[in-house]
């Protein structure tokens, strides 16, 4: 067993470095730069029920030291992964996450079990998209609709359920100890900020939505925070992410509790990204004389 | 990191500059990135606008917070450059016809001179349309058979869309869509090479899709290079 | 009448740009780099009741494009503030915002009418100050209770009311929406997003609290998208800040409906970021044949 | 902007930069920012190492990502400072002892010089510590009168705290911390340029405050240099 080695749901992956879901397609993207079997999973492109061309208009923009993305959850739909995609991201030899968006519970629950066909280690569930009409985020924003959700989804899924929250949630401590009790396996968390920018020449909001998720390094101390404050408050393991972009980002995010992370927008910026960072944290686990990373888990709380 | 050889400006708004160790084909484009700090965070997608011994030159426009960075940069430092991204232009056994507005001569000059190499015997034309000053003129002499140049105004109003002739555009939506309809009526073919704010350039994101006669494409990685005729402009 | 000339609140202020409470002393500090005159107004440090020292350990650091702070409202207190600071402010020619902070209902009244026999123009209830143990952001936090210390400031005070709003609240337009009904005359946002760092060397939280409050340029898209919802939400004056540092910045809050912008961080990595911020609004109504700024706030509503 | 003159390394991990146009007395110090761009977004305290001819000189240790930058600028570029800011170190006509721990020599070598041409008949004598390979030695050996160095452990343990000597201490706060607990068993004054996380410089923000005998006092503004028996230790 290497330093990074790191059961989550059961499921041993090479390291606690996951390529966060909408960033990384189906895992084949990045191949010209590194090779995806290096992570320790991959979470696909955010899938629903019968699929969607997503938003019109500009879908991503640049804000200080991040970005926001207004994508809609464009997706080929669950059919399509089922047969097509899902082997795709088995062949890089990383875990492989499905994450699943939906505009209805009746929508997840098909889904979810139509996924239970799929060749994959854990579901995601996103109930915290703010890119769509209906649905996405409004699961998320409290914890009596969130945990109605995981409910009904946790009855048909076949895979552990990890549950993905938003920052724009009321009190996420209190959303996560509902998904808890409402039966997930594990939380995911932060999905992106509602945020805005107008373009000053048109004097119109940049994105035809007009509120669109922030990502990346910008984020990192607030995504922190609320991924301390979940990891007190439940006792499943949580993924954390939210503008990680070194390994001492990684760090910080083990240091308070979190039992994997996810890189999602640092990779545009840097494709090397995540395997300097998984590099980083193997030195660390080295010099540091850790047999394991988890050694160091939610150690800031002890 | 790839090291810059040379940066200088061809106008007050347009610089080149030369970086070290890059290639790919005319119509491709890498994202660079000027700074090594986490604002500005993105590349920026660049097209090569000329390629010589494994060196790529880019003529980019200072446009805003990263073109004005990357004008900045002098010979001797060193850039991230990840790239070459998307399809490029398909070289075809033909007359061809550039049509540029502003800076988007920059990938239709590269595309002249591999096309030149190839099939000298064919001919090149240039239709160049310029807001204000033009530049870069004497590059695009010196390798198409014939340069056209118009400031102010529509290009595309001035170029004969022939059925026998191969079009190339590249410049802001509104003159692309323009060429569109105008080569649409005279039955004459198109390429396009869009633009699309762009994330991570590789296929990933899906920021850049633009709608097509079959469905979404991604810019960065499907195109920028799209048969107009396969382009939904909104 | 300039063009940039504002009335809030019946205090005609030169231009919308004020500078942010905590972040300009109570005026004098940057005398160095410009002529505190030149501004539309100024925030002082925020006060409570007796004064406090504020919290130990480290008080700010930095965050990719932004900050956080932990100053735990460190102020000479009210009576102090009465007596020797408000004239101070008064003297610079610009507006005088006191902003008050408290710990209970009681004090914040107290406070309030001590301020009374101060030469100030408006005052900035602080609900939101996420940097104090008890109080503070707390009242901030719902639209019940910060409904109810409005009240009863609005009924002791004499000086027309703002209401600072927390960036952390469930949802930051109930929070308004109850401001303004309990009787604020206007509303500004938004104060310091909570936010939290670890030093991975010593494995603890930079913040002796913790968490610590986020500011600057990070934070910019998350401010105006709530700038923009409260402005939908409320009929009163909006001031909008969070991350301002350009003049395109201010543009932006201002066509998503502010009445006048506050500048924080942005004058600690650049000292002369506000009399750039007038000078570029200025150009800008120029250029742009505008009477008065006024002319495109909230625009982009329209 | 303010152009640099130069900047090279004294070591792998010490470097010196002199920024034109700039001035200050001993003790005093600039808000340095190597971007122009919002990250690195706050301005880095440097001391001033030097000055003549109306340029400073910062002696700075490459520390994060800050400092790391400022490493990479080369003769020619501009750097954001913003100064002189501080109280600085008060000139006594005395014998005077420095006490520098690492990186703490920076502002030291500055007062050693003022003092010399205030009273070149007073003694310096400079104590410093280093953990590992020392710097910068020949520029205090050419204007102090003794020169002990230490590399390891405690500098403060070395040094014969007197009273009829002033100390100035300038180092890391366990150091800083001792110098005050032997000062005041020795009865000999002592003075430290204390350090503290700043973000304005200018005592506008109240992030840099220390504790002391007469309550907080802002590090930027009332400070750096606080006489250590006022200065509480938490
Ligand atoms: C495939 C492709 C090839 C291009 N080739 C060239 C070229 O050869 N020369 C050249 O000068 N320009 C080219 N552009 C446009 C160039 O990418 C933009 O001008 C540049 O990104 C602006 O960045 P900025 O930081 O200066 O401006 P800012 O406005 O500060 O940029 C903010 C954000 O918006 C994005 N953005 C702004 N304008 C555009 C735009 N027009 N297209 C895409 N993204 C934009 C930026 O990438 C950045 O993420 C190309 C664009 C694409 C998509
Ligand atoms: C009055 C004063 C004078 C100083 N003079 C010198 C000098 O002459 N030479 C020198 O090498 N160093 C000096 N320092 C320390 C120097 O400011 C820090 O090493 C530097 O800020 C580190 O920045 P960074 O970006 O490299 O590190 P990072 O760790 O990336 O910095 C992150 C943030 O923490 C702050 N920070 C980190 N360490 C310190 C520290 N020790 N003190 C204050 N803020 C810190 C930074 O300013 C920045 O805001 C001085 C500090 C003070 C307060
Ligand atoms: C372009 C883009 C697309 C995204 N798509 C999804 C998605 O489909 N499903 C999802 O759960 N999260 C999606 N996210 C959110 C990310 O997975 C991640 O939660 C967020 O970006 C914060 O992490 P980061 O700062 O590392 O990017 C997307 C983010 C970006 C930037
Ligand atoms: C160092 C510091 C101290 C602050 N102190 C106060 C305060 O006393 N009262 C208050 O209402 N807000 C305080 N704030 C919040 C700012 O006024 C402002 O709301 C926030 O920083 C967002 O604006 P900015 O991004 O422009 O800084 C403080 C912020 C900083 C950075
Ligand atoms: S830029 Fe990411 S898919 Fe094209
Ligand atoms: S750094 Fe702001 S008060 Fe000292």
């Amino acid at each position: 067993m290497s330093r990074l080695t790191t059961n989550l749901l059961g499921i041993q992956l090479k390291n606690p470095v996951i390529a966060a879901s909408g960033t990384f397609g189906f895992g084949k993207e990045y191949e010209g730069y590194f090779d995806p079997s290096v992570l320790g999973g991959i979470s696909g492109k955010g899938l629903t029920l019968h699929g969607s061309k997503g938003n019109s208009g500009i879908r991503v923009c640049e804000t200080p030291a991040g970005m926001m993305n207004s994508i809609g959850l464009e997706n080929p739909g669950v059919a399509h992964f089922v047969k097509h995609e899902c082997h795709v991201m088995r062949s890089t030899g990383a875990a492989v996450i499905c994450n699943l968006g939906g505009h209805s519970i009746e929508d997840y629950v098909k889904a979810t079990q139509m996924i239970n066909d799929a060749d994959i280690d854990i579901l995601e569930l996103n109930i915290s998209c703010p890119n769509v009409k209906e649905g996405g985020m409004a699961f998320g924003m409290c914890g009596k609709t969130a945990a109605e959700v995981v409910k009904k989804v946790k009855a048909v899924t076949k895979f552990p359920l990890m549950v993905k929250l938003s920052p724009n949630a009321s009190d996420i401590s209190e959303v996560a100890r509902a998904v808890e009790d409402a039966g997930a396996d594990a939380i995911s968390l932060i999905n992106t900020l509602l945020g805005m920018r107008i373009d000053v020449r048109s004097k119109k909001p940049i994105f035809n939505n007009v509120y669109a998720g922030v990502s990346g390094p910008a984020v990192m101390p607030i995504a922190l925070r609320m991924v301390h404050s979940v990891c007190k408050a439940v006792k499943i393991p949580v993924v954390g992410l939210g503008g990680i972009s070194s390994y001492t980002d990684a760090l910080e995010f083990i240091m308070a509790g979190a039992t994997a992370i996810q890189v999602g927008t640092a990779t545009f910026a840097n494709p090397f990204a995540m395997p300097q960072i998984i590099e980083g944290l193997e030195k660390y686990c080295v010099q540091n004389k850790l047999e394991n990373i988890s050694e160091i888990r939610g150690i800031i709380n002890k | 990191m790839p090291v810059i050889l040379q940066n200088s400006h061809v106008s007050p708004e347009v610089c080149l500059m030369t970086i070290k160790n890059t290639s790919g084909r005319a119509g491709q484009f890498y994202m660079l990135r000027p700074t090594k700090v986490l604002d500005p965070l993105l590349g920026r997608p660049i097209s090569i606008h000329d390629c010589v011994d494994g060196n790529c030159s880019f003529l980019y426009r200072i446009a805003g917070k990263g073109t004005k960075l990357m004008s900045e940069m002098r010979a001797g430092d060193t850039i991230e450059a990840y790239g070459p991204y998307g399809n490029g232009f398909e070289p075809v056994d033909s007359d061809i016809r550039l049509i540029g507005g502003g800076i988007g001569i920059a990938p239709l000059y590269f595309l002249a001179r591999t096309h030149k190499a190839m099939y000298p015997n064919r001919v090149i034309e240039a239709y160049l349309g310029f807001v204000e000053k033009p530049f870069m003129l004497q590059y695009f002499r010196a390798v198409a058979d014939f340069v056209y140049v118009r400031v102010g105004g529509y290009i595309t109003a001035d170029v004969p869309f022939e059925e026998n002739v191969i079009n190339y555009a590249c410049g802001p939506n509104p003159m692309m869509k323009a060429a569109k309809e105008e080569a649409e009526k005279k039955n004459s073919k198109l390429f396009l090479s869009l633009e699309a704010h762009m994330a991570c350039g590789v296929g990933a994101c899906l920021g850049c899709t633009c709608p097509t006669v079959s469905g979404n494409k991604r810019v960065c990685k499907d195109g920028p290079v799209f048969l107009a005729s396969e382009v939904s402009f909104e």
